[in-house]
């Protein structure tokens, strides 16, 4: 990932497509990223018909009108599929995002402040690490009215650790460095050397853990929802996987109803999964050689050109 | 020294590593070299001039992204073309290494002694009791007590370690020590050690050594004969004496004079004006060209030869012998 | 590496050992064979349902009465078509105008124990249940209201005497178990504060038909024949519940042969089930009503438009109940308007509440009430946006699509639907807060099963029934008294007529809404015979379903 | 020989077994605050959810007195903080109280879940890890091939699956073969052992493969990484050098090193297992601790509840412990840092 400087947007914008065109994993996840966050914000233009509309049999099968068939109560689900990228994708962004927040805080505030407020935040966060995360989710959620901004919340309650675990160690190297140390001898500021000093230095990092916490926000929205604690009022990917369930689709033989929104979180973890390892690789790169391998290197006659 | 049957003889040597972006970088470009019995060749040269990648070659370690071509011969059998198979019954047995002081060459999670005798075990020189006994003697050789052996390499001094890698090098009875710049990251009084030990040991067991380094007085000091290699060619070789007191390639002065300049060995050669060329694009010409003080219009075309200036004397420019003075 | 070693060999074939032990068993399919014929097991399977409680006063859901139902002995039971006759008791009559009842029950019977099963017992059990019929034993102590005394005459005969006629008499104690004093002695005996403790582990000591040999939460209940059972013996020698956790898992069971009978199959399952030819799918018209429920208590003060019938009135024409019926159940269903429903033929009255689905008349009500729509399309009443929270239980298939149904409906009178789903528990919380006589929710959904006797279903809307079954917190003296006098009118028109009276009384105030009644769906395998389908999910009033059925 | 002066070791052997004990010392005692933390907040978050006993039990027609005396009963008329300490104490004789649900001492319950959630997701790992470990090492051994994209690939989209979607698939895949719901088939009481087993494999194989499938992607991945990471490390150069065989090379130096990481992976995802097959018991109908804690949850069974989090955390808190262990006894660097 190119560093982040002040040049113009333009020269920024050109440096990550060369990053990008030389990473095909990251090029592979942020497509897939980049095309369903496309699909959330216009799919409900593109969608063909609507998600309360009732245009066929129960579990139709896949035709031409409706490629990936209908639904328990005859809804195309293209349509339900299309408005699920919305929710799902929501969710799975909001929910990194808070928790990027959060845990970037937490990390630079124990990192920086360290002493007991270090101890306390860090021992908050052993427990959370511990503490099963998908029960409490469901205790939370249980207790909850579900809605998508509780949905949010939830599953950031339990993502943020990680991130603050990350971020301290980080920002905890950064304080010994030779600027930081600096800074602080002739009187800076704390607010001005967190902002000047450390902030940018963990922005790739926490890119990197946003993008990352993506999958795993997607994962936890579709383990709610197919465990019924999603907004019953919207549709989502992991919503449609638990009415397929729960409605007999494989024993109706609706493979069409199953597999497509599993398939499309899927792809969306793999892509941010591509996308968040290639950010973190490229912010903390490492030689990537190999001593051993199976292959060898190889021999070949002079080349003429070469003889000089 | 017997020039009829060299140890180690090495000819037209050309390496080249696969980029990302689909180039090449031609790494090195028809490199020479013959290392006689107990005869020590030191190599010297900036960094990125091709001289850990020659060592690498000469014990067949390049990484799968390389290719090379040419010829190595180890005790005149014939390896390159061997590949894998045939430099691996050389390896330690016939020509061991000991890797630069500032690498992990040493396995974390093993006792030093069975990094010890594990290679005495593979190379069938002794097993059980008698490998350990033989390691015991092999730490003791390098001045080291023996209870090193049930230790960690975290628990050991670099300049401990190095020594621990020159007693390994030494299990097998190896008749070529590689050496490759076996003290840096040592602190001075350290380095100054471990070399002491090296010299000693290779004197009393009769070994030949290639040491690389970039420590210029180090090598006049120790070596036979020193070859000068810049952009993965060889450019000038010959004695210690040869080399410093009659060079013949500029480049060869320049380095002297920058070393005498630093007055350390240890620091990287940074007073030579310029940078090497790259070598991931064909050079044509001199490489040296750019940086040259005695470029001339016929050194932009064509690529000079390593011309015969004495007995074992030679340099790669085309000035090599005439007397033109450096302006 | 290309040589195997002797150690990797091993491995090997120790992998190959192993795959073939489980391909052998996947094709073992056999089993089923080896159950049929005469004196065999059926197999039974239902979804989402499970027994947390074997101890009848802490009892909730069907499949532990149906539990009871097996192994309890109850004085008179229901037969197939909805009447009343003996079980234990072998005849019974009333006299005193309908007051004091007498039982002639089976002579010589005995417990699974061979403890001798009498009159006694049932005196006992209910003695026990009225001395403490407000507290713990309370669960039952509505069944026994206005028992002044239960008495024997001797060990086959028991009265049962009422402080006045009681037309739900026999349908009432229809319900109550009579239960063996050698166990459960020491818990109903004083204030029977130990009585909540008890769980009476399988396996039970049984008096009924079957011995409840084994139970595992969530998972099954298996039963064997009880060789010493008063009554006439079941051909069956034993039957068990398998509960799936998913419908699916269900009918994959039963298609594969693994169950013989599946209770409660879903609508979107029935064409799959068709198609075998294996299966027979038995379709009964349910009892399973689905209702929306208003608040109808004082605590409901943030929307008091909500407690005028007028605009209960308006959201009762707004629903389109045939949809409902036909999204929901896939059109096998019945659209509903009262809470009696109409497979119960003696009682209901598909005339109440048939107005019909008019949106229109709908909208001309709430404009005519001067609730004009907003810009964003909800009206306006008393200062408020007609926006209104649904509580949704979960754990019932189909709900959801209710509530979709529902909101899109009254969207279209400007009515705006917040649905909030909440899980049982939650629900029945929500439904007494801040408290049981005057809770504050605005609206919610769920579904009834009625009894044979219209009696439960009328009693759900009783002021004494606040913060337990009346959840809409209805309270009406009038209804109230129609409710009392049903229950006392002997003579069977003019209870008949008085049923009537207070269903129409109830589509006047709608505290709940009814909306449509789910079919009762039972796949059953075709080598299962004499299997009778019944309205409801599982029969709890009666024996002859399994008593009654065979393999062959 | 002024060298050998140079030779005194840095660390003396007693000061390696300090280095342990004091390592030891301090995790104990980091695992002990956290077992502190979450026994504390357990209590308290199942005491600041909305309802009780008393309002949880179903009893028809409970008058107010008897609520009361169910509350007496759980000992919730008490103020918080004795029924803290009353709860410690339970804690200290290995009591978990009484399950609101079913009236059983929660202990019972809960060691019936984790009975069957055992076997599926142990053997579930076991897969996992035999075919993580082999599509890890050999993606990294042939790293940059077909084989390794690929390898990778699969280890990749078997870790963007959900879990649940993934049981799902094989229900379709093995429709009519295998059972697709229930530990056992119930109705099998008078069958032999060898029935039974194989009756209880045939219900393990799918939920135990879908475990096992949902975890292999992130062992394949991590264990291909470590294995990238330790093949780059110089003295797998060493290795080479001193003659070793690729294979010899790969199987002495540096998968010892590799495991390091792996090791702790497989420590730490074993404590979350069981939280984690509560999407996977759910579309099987397991009657494992997932299960357990989502019906308890529904059933608003606070003191199953409790139990259930205090064995999960404590199980993640031992197992991080173990991994401890395990690391101090593969890395000698630990025991004299």
């Amino acid at each position: 990932m190119p560093p982040p400087s002040s040049l113009n947007a333009a020269k920024v914008a050109r440096r990550w497509l060369t990053w990008l065109r030389q990473n095909p994993a990251a090029l592979i996840g942020g497509a897939l990223l980049t095309a369903f966050a496309v699909l959330a914000l216009f799919g409900p233009l593109l969608t063909p018909f609507g998600i309360d509309q009732r245009v066929g049999p129960v579990y139709g099968a896949p035709s031409p009108a409706h490629p990936l068939g209908l639904d328990d109560s005859g809804v195309d689900m293209l349509s339900l599929l299309i408005a699920g990228t919305r929710i799902s994708m929501l969710v799975g962004f909001a929910a990194s995002m808070v928790s990027v927040l959060v845990g970037g805080f937490v990390g630079v505030t124990a990192g920086y402040v360290g002493g007991w407020v270090d101890t306390a935040l860090m021992r908050i966060t052993d427990y959370f690490i511990v503490i099963p995360a998908l029960p409490l989710m469901i205790v939370v959620a249980t207790v909850w009215a579900p809605s998508v901004v509780h949905m949010v919340l939830i599953i950031a309650l339990l993502l943020w650790t990680s991130t603050a675990r990350l971020i301290r160690a980080q920002v905890l190297a950064l304080k010994e460095r030779v600027s930081v140390r600096r800074a602080r001898a002739i009187g800076a500021g704390h607010a001005r050397i967190v902002l000047r000093h450390i902030v940018p230095d963990i922005v790739g990092l926490l890119v990197a853990t946003t993008v990352l916490a993506v999958s795993v926000a997607v994962f936890f929205e579709a383990a709610l929802s197919f465990l019924g604690l999603g907004d019953p009022a919207t549709v989502s990917w992991g919503r449609l996987i638990q009415i397929a369930f729960e409605r007999t689709a494989i024993s109706s033989g609706a493979w069409w109803a199953i597999i497509p929104p599993g398939l499309c979180i899927a792809l969306v973890v793999l892509g941010s999964s591509l996308l968040g390892t290639a950010i973190q690789h490229a912010a903390n790169p490492k030689a990537g050689i190999a001593h051993v391998s199976s292959r060898t290197f190889r021999i070949r006659p002079v080349p003429e050109a070469s003889r000089d | 020294m017997t020039e009829s049957s060299p140890l180690l003889e090495a000819s037209d040597l050309n390496v080249w590593f696969d980029l990302p972006d689909g180039g090449e970088l031609h790494a090195l470009r028809g490199v020479d070299l013959r290392v006689g019995s107990r005869e020590k060749l030191g190599i010297v040269g900036e960094s990125g001039c091709g001289k850990s990648t020659l060592l690498m070659t000469l014990m067949g370690l390049l990484p799968p992204s390389a290719s090379a071509s040419g010829s190595i011969r180890i005790s005149g059998q014939e390896v390159l073309t061997g590949g894998e198979r045939a430099f691996r019954i050389h390896r330690w047995k016939d020509i061991a290494v000991v890797f630069q002081g500032a690498m992990n060459a040493l396995n974390p999670v093993m006792r030093i002694g069975r990094q010890i005798t594990e290679v005495l075990e593979l190379h069938d020189v002794a097993t059980g009791p008698a490998a350990e006994a033989r390691a015991r003697d092999l730490v003791t050789l390098v001045g080291l007590p023996d209870d090193i052996l049930r230790r960690y390499n975290h628990e050991l001094s670099g300049g401990m370690r190095q020594r621990v890698s020159l007693a390994m090098a030494l299990a097998c009875e190896p008749q070529v020590l590689l050496a490759d710049e076996p003290t840096t990251a040592l602190d001075v009084m350290v380095a100054a050690q471990v070399l002491g030990v090296i010299d000693r040991l290779t004197r009393e067991l009769d070994l030949a050594l290639v040491l690389v380094t970039h420590d210029l007085p180090l090598v006049t000091r120790t070596c036979d004969r020193i070859q000068v290699m810049y952009a993965g060619k060889v450019v000038e070789t010959g004695t210690p004496a040869d080399v410093y007191h009659r060079s013949e390639h500029p480049y060869t002065r320049l380095l002297f004079a920058a070393t005498a300049d630093v007055h350390s060995g240890r620091e990287e050669l940074v007073s030579i004006a310029g940078s090497p060329p790259r070598l991931d694009e064909p050079v044509t010409g001199c490489a040296f060209l750019p940086r040259c003080p005695m470029a001339r219009e016929e050194c932009m075309t064509e690529a000079p030869q390593l011309l015969q200036v004495a007995s074992g004397h030679a340099a790669a420019c085309r000035f090599a012998g005439q007397k033109v003075r450096m302006s | 590496m290309a040589k195997g070693s002797p150690m990797r060999r091993k491995l090997l074939y120790g992998l190959v050992s192993v795959a073939l032990v489980l391909a052998g068993s996947a094709c073992t399919n056999s089993k089923a064979d080896v159950r049929s014929g005469e004196g065999s097991v059926l197999r039974i399977g239902d979804t989402g349902s499970t027994i947390s409680t074997l101890n009848p006063f802490l009892a909730s859901n069907i499949f532990e009465n149906a539990v009871f139902r097996y192994v309890y002995p109850y004085l008179v039971q229901y037969d197939t078509s909805g009447s009343i006759e003996g079980d234990f008791a072998t005849s019974y009559q009333s006299t005193e105008g309908g007051r004091v009842w007498t039982f002639h029950t089976h002579p010589g019977a005995t417990w699974s124990d061979h403890k001798p099963l009498t009159a006694e017992d049932a005196a006992w059990t209910f003695n026990a249940i009225l001395a403490n019929k407000d507290g713990a034993t309370a669960r039952f102590g509505s069944y026994l209201a206005h028992v002044q005394s239960v008495t024997t005459k001797g060990p086959n005969e028991l009265v049962v005497t009422y402080d006045k006629p009681v037309a739900t008499a026999l349908a009432n104690l229809s319900v109550v178990p009579i239960l063996p004093r050698a166990v459960w002695g020491p818990y109903l005996s004083g204030d029977a504060g130990k009585l909540s403790g008890f769980t009476n582990d399988a396996p039970l000591v049984s008096g009924g038909s079957f011995i409840l040999t084994s139970e595992k939460k969530d998972a099954y209940a298996l039963f064997e024949r009880n060789p010493s059972f008063y009554g006439p013996k079941p051909k069956l020698s034993g039957f068990g519940f398998q509960f799936f956790g998913s419908a699916d898992a269900m009918i994959s069971a039963i298609q594969q042969g693994q169950i013989d009978v599946a209770y409660d199959v879903p609508a979107t399952a029935v064409s799959t089930l068709k198609k075998d030819s294996s299966l027979h799918l038995l379709t009964n018209k349910g009892t399973d009503e689905d209702t929306l429920i208003f608040n109808s208590s004082p605590g409901q003060t943030e929307h008091p438009e909500l407690l005028d019938p007028k605009v209960r009135e308006a959201f009762h024409l707004a629903v389109d109940r045939q949809k409902m019926v036909d999204v929901v159940t896939l059109g096998m269903g019945t659209p509903a308007t009262s809470i009696i429903p109409l497979s119960l033929q003696n009682w209901a009255d598909p005339q109440i509440g048939a107005e019909g689905f008019h949106p229109d008349k709908a909208s001309q009500i709430l404009d005519q009430l001067g609730y004009t729509r907003g810009a964003d399309g909800v009206r306006v009443a008393n200062g408020h946006p007609m926006s209104y929270d649904l509580l949704e239980p979960t754990g019932l298939t189909g709900h959801d699509r209710v509530v979709d149904l529902l909101r899109s409906d009254l969207a279209k009178i400007g009515v705006e639907i917040h649905v909030r789903v909440v899980d049982g528990d939650a629900f029945g919380h929500a439904l007494v807060t801040p408290s049981p006589k005057a809770p504050s929710y605005d609206l919610a959904v769920d579904d009834w099963i009625s009894r044979w006797d219209p009696d439960f279903m009328l009693s759900l809307n009783t002021c004494g029934q606040r913060g337990n079954y009346n959840e809409a917190a209805y309270c009406n003296s009038h209804y109230d008294a129609l409710y009392n006098q049903q229950s006392t009118s002997l003579d069977l028109a003019q209870r008949k007529q008085v049923v009537d009276e207070a269903q129409e009384a109830l589509n006047r105030d709608k505290p709940w809404m009814p909306l449509f009644v789910n079919p009762n769906l039972i796949a059953v395998r075709k080598n299962v015979h004499g299997f009778s389908g019944s309205p409801f999910v599982v029969d709890t009033t009666s024996r002859h379903q399994i008593d009654d059925s065979w393999l062959q | 020989m002024a060298a050998v002066v140079a030779a005194t070791p840095r660390a003396g052997t007693g000061s390696a077994l300090r280095g342990s004990v004091g390592y030891l010392t301090r995790r104990l005692a980091v695992a002990l605050v956290t077992v502190v933390v979450a026994v504390s907040a357990n209590f308290l978050l199942f005491r600041a959810v909305p309802g009780d006993a008393a309002s949880m039990v179903k009893v028809p027609g409970l008058s107010a007195a008897e609520r009361m005396q169910i509350r007496a009963d759980f000992g919730l008329d008490q103020p918080v903080g004795s029924q803290y300490l009353h709860y410690l104490g339970q804690l200290a004789h290995g009591n978990l109280g009484i399950s609101f649900e079913n009236r059983k001492p929660v202990t019972a319950n809960l060691w019936q879940a984790v009975a069957n959630t055992m076997p599926m997701v142990l053997l579930g790992t076991v897969f996992a890890l035999v075919a993580g470990m082999a599509t890890g090492l050999i993606a990294a051994w042939r790293r940059g091939t077909v084989l390794d994209a690929g390898g990778l690939g699969a280890a990749l989209a078997f870790y963007a699956m959900p879990a649940q979607w993934l049981g799902l698939m094989l229900i379709l895949l093995a429709a009519g073969h295998l059972p697709s719901g229930g530990i056992s088939d119930v109705f099998l009481t008078d069958a032999d052992w060898w029935a039974r087993t194989a009756d209880h494999l045939r219900h393990l194989l799918l939920p135990a493969l879908t475990f096992g499938l949902a975890s292999y992607g992130q062992y394949a991945v991590i264990i291909r990484t470590s294995m990238l990471e330790t093949l780059g490390e110089d003295y797998v150069l060493t290795a080479r050098a001193k003659g070793f065989s690729n294979w010899s090379v790969v199987r002495r130096h540096a998968l010892p090193n590799a495991m390091l990481p792996i090791t702790t992976l497989i420590a730490m995802s074993l404590g979350l297992l069981v939280s984690g097959a509560i999407l996977i018991e759910t579309v099987f109908s397991w009657p494992g601790v997932g299960l357990a804690v989502y019906d308890a949850v529904k059933a608003r069974d606070y003191p199953m509840l409790e139990g259930a989090f205090l064995l999960l955390t404590v199980s993640v808190i031992l197992c991080n412990l173990l991994a401890d262990l395990v690391y101090l006894r593969l890395d000698p660097r630990i025991r004299s840092a």
